[in-house]
């Protein structure tokens, strides 16, 4: 309809803890148009969502595809250049994509109970070779961003000798979920005393709950870096709400719900600082990428590989 | 060959067909239109990995079937040799509850006796002698698949059991039939006749299995082909790839289940009015305390994970959570269209059987046509058939379509009235045979056809079975979250998906309490159809 | 309204290792007693005219019309079974008035009819009844009230006298006496007593193995001159 | 083996509104017909005696013994029912065995003994059948074989000639008689047939209404002065 603006995203985007509503309260105050989220499971499914609907799609952005993912987002060739200056944006590394913005991002962490382990893990190394009665619980790669995440993590640390890593660090884990939610419900039941989440998860801890108990593990080789991002469709560029969404994601009224609903950090300024409790956060010495390119050439072979050990 | 006249309940039994093909074909054309991009795709799936699959999701498949549905058949057994004691419509109605709940629920459920910090894990641990390693691997897929079937086998087998004619059990006293006798002569044909497509059924749902399997097997050693066809949509999306794998799932399923089939017999029907209304052997003391020993295990092993789910959904604030707008929207959407399933499920197992039956009776000993196989055993091989393939196979087909997400709903109710389609087709069919074998010859002769057979004699002698399959279908879909999910419209939320939902955004208590809310739900639809099934008089 | 004739034109039938083969007429109008010693082959001759069965061979002709791929229910053929006739479900009354509509919806004129039929019957105190909850002989009664109240040019009747008393029995038979008067019906019945074909029929048809090997006016069967295979059938003291 | 004697003392039962009273004494070793029009009662005592129903108050001996709180399989008894007596599933054959043993673990005597029974009943080429593929008269002759196998000292029988034809019936009753003989069992079965309480049996019960209302031997009844109700019931021409 007239005056419309169509938001593919993910379901935890759109939830009512989530950022969106607030997101979208915000938007429709200073643009007086109507705001439709339409959310799947999450940033994989929402990449093929698109792929599926091609040229049809009803999308004018999609909101929640990470690093991992852009090049083959931008391989569909749906995807327009957003025009934007991204200047306040401050995530690690700097941001030069003209395709896509981001709006929030965290590091991959393992995080842990300290009430089962008074000396958590200080390093990926010391993660892979420790004792394998303290378990972990982790993602599958093959359905969950997380999981890939920490693929991806023990690749940039251990290059070709990853399958040797995982061949250890298989005895570590207690199980392999399909998504992030099951590991984190596992983990909060006490089943594991560690967890791969992110560095920020003990703030909502801290904050909801009231409970230094949760703790993210800092590591000396650096911390695998995930950064959450929007683009414009073909059929957004037609539509001046979705620009004007693009620029008001990277202000205040939209990266101040960052923290505290998705609980990760935000992509460029908030207007007021964080509560004290991020600054508690474990920060990575050294913020690890792998470049999307190769991400998008290799992930296959990856998983196979990681296959190929696991099921061992 | 004579010519068959057209007959109306053959025709039901086509349509019902057509639309099952229609709905996978359309699927797999759309899949296999996108995929035709890149063939070799479907080349690709059949790796080193594959293998390991197989074997593992065959293994792991044929164990929880044998696992579940042996004592099933014992439990069963049981129930039907009391057909009366304080609490027993209460087993029965809990029985259906595990079906209902989002497999997350369930595993955590478990996880809470089971699991290394879980209620059990103390005086398991000191009873190992070590700390307990909870139940990650085989061992815990096999618990909690026995957990999802055991429940729902035993009332397959019951509802089998129940159609036995009475004049049977005034027979079996008369010639002094020992339990053993019993269970020979009377029991066991009814229970034989059922077995294969109870086997079948929990067979297919644990090669279909898929989020059990990932949470609770511990990695990709415990992995099943349903996962290589998620990811081969989900990650990978390759449409080929996924038709590819979802054809040799449906391949092993097939050849596995005729198998299963020789295990069972088509034994003859008894044509009688059923003349005396009860049972008239009682248990010697020692039958009964067995009884009483395997009745209380079974009721300990089904309802202890409940009871922790539901312990856990007494921490949530459950009055805030009831007066939630978003929570009662979600019970309403969840009903309606777990309503509307269940009636595409009635509808579609009963135009089936009919035709099924009709098929059967016109041909006195000779081999089924394979129309007749294919209202039988074949429409069930649909569960084999991923949603997550029927759903990315019709999302291409319809893409183009103006207002997909207003398809949502319907999808959603398709798809999970043809689910709960083979679950229904067994709750159904042993009273449906038995009373079409006694009432066939009398509506002919009288003229009863159509809605007249169906409102006068159809619906009264069937109303229980019909009621119980109805409330079991409607649980189902209830649980159910695929569909909705892919389709992906904010339109259309369903409990478990705010369920989901809430555990994603960490409110866990309050997922806890919706997982209560959920059973408890499912819980009253067996009630409320119990009421509703008891015949009048 | 006459009932038809039944005509079987060679039919050939089997079950198994059973061979059936008919050739008879069934004279319209009128009341033909089918007997023969028990396995002969009396109830799938019924079968075979009602369409319960299919011939392998030959024709069934009712009046002028070949049966072939008639299916049961659009015959002119109403039949009382050997076994198994009422709904368990399905009160007396009921059970009763479903041979007059198979929707259950009764005029004032049907009600009266079934009334009527159950009073003839001895039934009228057991309209609300559920088969179960009556006696062998009762439940006979009720299929024969349905068969009062029904109007189909054919009746068939399979030994539905068995469990009936004497004095019942020959009230019964009265009934279906002045029920076919009434509507000129063409009647067939099996029954296993000389004494009902002499006091019911006009004709008897005798079977043996799955062949009709005598047939002829009642009367004819019944004295000193009945058939030899008739006689057998009943006993040298017959 | 003497068959011991049925005792009914005050038996008193009740189906909502039909009430029955029973108080007879059914002789050891003998035959005995319960006769009585449809409905008064007859398969209801049979039910009793086998403990199918409960007596609302009085007492069923038999022999020495109070029936009162044993079970229908711990009662020395053996009943062949009205309808629906055989199991679906199993052979012809098979029925039969399960008369000799519940187990069907049979000997070679035992093996002997059903091959004779099924022989006495015409049934010998019939072995292998499935009930549904018998006719009705059929079924009751694998009941009354299984009958003749069972060794049981009382014998209750409910319409088991129904329908078979006069000639085979009288077969059936000489072979039961020859049981009946043989072991000295106390018999007691339900017929409509004034025929064949006169060829089998010793003594006659006669049922009206739930109530005995007349017993003797049976010549007494099939003679001239036989009981009114008893004319009654047999109709005026009997
Ligand atoms: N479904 C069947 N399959 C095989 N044989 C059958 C089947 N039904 C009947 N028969 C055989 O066909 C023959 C004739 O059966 P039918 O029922 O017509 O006999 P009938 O004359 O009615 O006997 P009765 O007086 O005992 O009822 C019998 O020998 C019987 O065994
Ligand atoms: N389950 C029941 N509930 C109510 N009434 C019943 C039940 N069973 C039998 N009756 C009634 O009890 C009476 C006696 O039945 P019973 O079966 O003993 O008769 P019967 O003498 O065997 O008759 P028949 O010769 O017709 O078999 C009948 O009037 C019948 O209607
Ligand atoms: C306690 C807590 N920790 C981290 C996240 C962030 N998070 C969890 S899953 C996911 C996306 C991939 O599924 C993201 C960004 C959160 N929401 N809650
Ligand atoms: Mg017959
Ligand atoms: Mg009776």
């Amino acid at each position: 309809a007239e005056n419309t603006l169509t938001i593919y995203t993910y379901d935890s985007f759109t939830a009512e803890w989530g950022p969106g509503p607030i997101v979208e309260k915000a938007f429709e105050a200073q643009c007086s148009c109507q705001v439709d989220f339409v959310s799947v499971a999450d940033g994989v499914a929402l990449l093929n969502r698109i792929k599926l609907e091609g040229a049809n799609t009803k999308a004018d952005l999609v909101l929640g595809l990470d690093t991992n993912l852009t090049t083959e987002a931008r391989a569909t060739n749906l995807f327009v250049p957003h025009g934007i200056s991204a200047e306040s944006v401050a995530v690690p590394g700097g941001w030069n994509d003209d395709t896509f913005l981001p709006y929030d991002y965290g590091y991959f962490a393992v995080v842990y109970d300290t009430e089962k382990l008074q000396t958590p893990p200080t390093s990926l190394k010391d993660l892979v070779e420790g004792d394998p009665s303290q378990k972990i619980v982790i993602q599958d790669p093959r359905t969950s961003t997380p999981g890939l995440g920490l693929l991806l993590w023990i690749k940039s640390v251990y290059g070709d000798d990853a399958g040797n890593a995982w061949a250890k660090l298989k005895n570590r884990v207690l199980t392999v979920t399909p998504g992030w939610s099951e590991a984190y419900g596992l983990f909060t039941k006490n089943e594991a005393p560690m967890v791969l989440s992110y560095t920020t998860s003990p703030a909502y801890h801290i904050i909801a709950d009231k409970t230094e108990r949760y703790q993210a593990a800092s590591f000396s080789e650096g911390h695998y870096l995930q950064v959450e991002v929007a683009g414009m469709t073909k059929k957004g560029a037609e539509n001046p709400l979705a620009k004007q969404f693009l620029q008001f994601m990277l202000t205040p009224s939209f990266q101040d719900a960052v923290p505290e609903t998705q609980w990760m950090l935000p992509a460029a300024k908030t207007s007021e600082p964080l509560d004290e409790a991020f600054d508690r956060m474990v920060k990575p010495t050294k913020s690890l990428t792998i470049p999307s390119d190769e991400i998008a050439e290799k992930r296959k072979t990856w998983i196979d590989e990681w296959l190929q050990v696991m099921s061992r | 060959m004579r010519r068959i006249p057209a007959d109306p309940r053959l025709l039901g039994g086509a349509l019902a067909l057509g639309m099952l093909a229609v709905l996978i074909g359309g699927a797999f054309v759309g899949l296999i239109a996108e995929g035709a991009r890149n063939p070799q795709a479907a080349w690709a799936a059949f790796d080193f990995y594959l293998l390991r699959i197989i074997r593992f999701t065959l293994l792991q498949a044929l164990l929880s079937t044998v696992l579940a549905v042996l004592p099933a058949l014992v439990v069963a057994r049981a129930l039907s040799r009391h057909p009366v004691f304080p609490g027993r419509q209460l087993i029965l109605q809990l029985f259906a509850v595990p079906l209902a709940l989002p497999a997350i629920v369930a595993a955590l459920g478990l996880l809470a006796l089971l699991g290394r910090a879980g209620f059990l894990a103390t005086p398991l641990g000191a009873l190992i002698g070590e700390p307990w390693p909870g139940i990650y691997g085989l061992s815990g897929i096999l618990v909690a698949h026995v957990f999802f079937n055991l429940p729902m086998a035993t009332r397959l087998f019951l509802e089998a059991l129940q159609t036995i004619p009475t004049d049977q059990h005034r027979l079996g006293v008369q010639l002094g039939f020992s339990a053993s006798n019993t269970f020979r002569f009377i029991e066991w044909p009814a229970l034989r006749k059922a077995l294969p497509s109870v086997a079948g059924l929990v067979f297919m749902l644990c090669v279909t299995s898929f989020t059990l399997v990932l949470t609770l097997g511990g990695g990709p050693r415990a992995t099943t082909l349903e996962v290589a066809i998620y990811q081969a949509l989900r990650f990978d999306f390759d449409p080929a790839r996924a038709v590819a794998l979802t054809l040799v799932q449906l391949a092993l399923t097939v050849v596995i289940l005729a198998v299963l089939s020789r295990l069972g017999a088509d034994t003859a029907g008894d044509a009688n009015l059923s003349v005396a209304p009860r049972r008239f052997d009682r248990p010697n003391a020692r039958e009964r305390m067995i009884n009483v020993a395997l009745l209380v295990v079974t009721v300990v092993f089904v309802v202890s994970p409940l009871a922790a789910i539901v312990f856990a959904g007494l921490f949530a604030d459950l009055q805030r959570l009831a007066f939630e707008t978003s929570v009662r929207s979600a019970t309403v959407t969840s009903l309606w269209l777990a309503f509307a399933a269940a009636t595409v499920a009635i509808a579609l197992s009963f135009a089936l059987l009919r035709t099924r039956h009709l098929l059967q009776s016109r041909r006195p000993g000779g081999r089924p046509s394979l129309f007749e196989r294919l209202t039988d055993r074949g429409a069930g091989y649909v569960l084999v058939v991923p949603p997550i393939v029927i759903g990315a196979g019709w999302f291409i087909l319809l893409r183009t379509m103006t207002d997909l997400f207003a398809l949502a709903p319907i999808m959603a109710i398709t798809v999970n009235g043809v689910m709960a389609m083979p679950f229904a087709l067994r709750l159904l069919r042993p009273a449906h045979d038995d009373a079409a074998t006694r009432h066939d010859r009398l509506c002919a002769s009288l003229g009863l056809t159509g809605w007249n057979r169906l409102r006068l004699i159809d619906w009264p002698s069937l109303r229980r079975p019909l009621t119980s399959a109805f409330a079991f279908a409607m649980a189902l879909s209830l649980g159910d979250l695929g569909v909705i999910a892919l389709f992906g419209s904010d339109a259309v939320k369903t409990l478990p998906y705010l369920l989901l939902e809430r555990m994603g955004s960490y409110r866990t208590a309050d997922a806890a309490g919706l997982g209560l809310f959920l059973a408890a739900l499912t819980l009253a639809l067996m009630l409320l159809s119990d009421r509703l099934g008891r015949s009048r008089r | 309204m006459n009932g038809p004739t039944i005509r079987f034109d060679q039919v050939a039938f089997a079950y198994n290792e059973a061979q059936f083969l008919f050739d008879a007429t069934v004279p319209d109008g009128a009341i033909t007693a089918l007997m023969g010693p028990s396995g002969s082959g009396k109830s799938t001759l019924l079968n075979l005219v009602a369409g319960f069965e299919t011939p392998k061979s030959g024709r069934i002709l009712i009046g002028e019309q070949d049966m072939r791929d008639r299916a049961p229910a659009a015959r002119p053929v109403s039949m009382i079974f050997q076994e198994n006739n009422l709904f368990a479900h399905l009160t007396v009354e009921q059970n009763v008035g479903l041979g007059r509509s198979p929707s259950l919806k009764l005029t004032a004129d049907d009600k009266r009819a079934i009334a009527d039929a159950l009073a003839s019957t001895g039934m009228q105190n057991k309209n609300n009844r559920l088969p179960r909850e009556l006696s062998g002989g009762e439940r006979q009664r009720v299929a024969i009230a349905r068969a009062l109240v029904r109007q189909c040019p054919v009746l068939l009747l399979d030994e539905p006298f068995a469990s009936l008393g004497p004095a019942l029995r020959a009230d019964m038979l009265d009934e279906i006496r002045a029920l076919q008067a009434r509507l000129g019906l063409t009647v067939l019945f099996v029954t296993h007593h000389p004494e009902d074909a002499s006091r019911l029929a006009d004709h008897v048809l005798f079977l043996e193995n799955g062949h009709i090997t005598a047939q002829g006016p009642a009367k004819s069967f019944l004295d000193e001159q009945a058939p030899a295979a008739f006689r057998r059938y009943m006993g040298d003291a017959g």
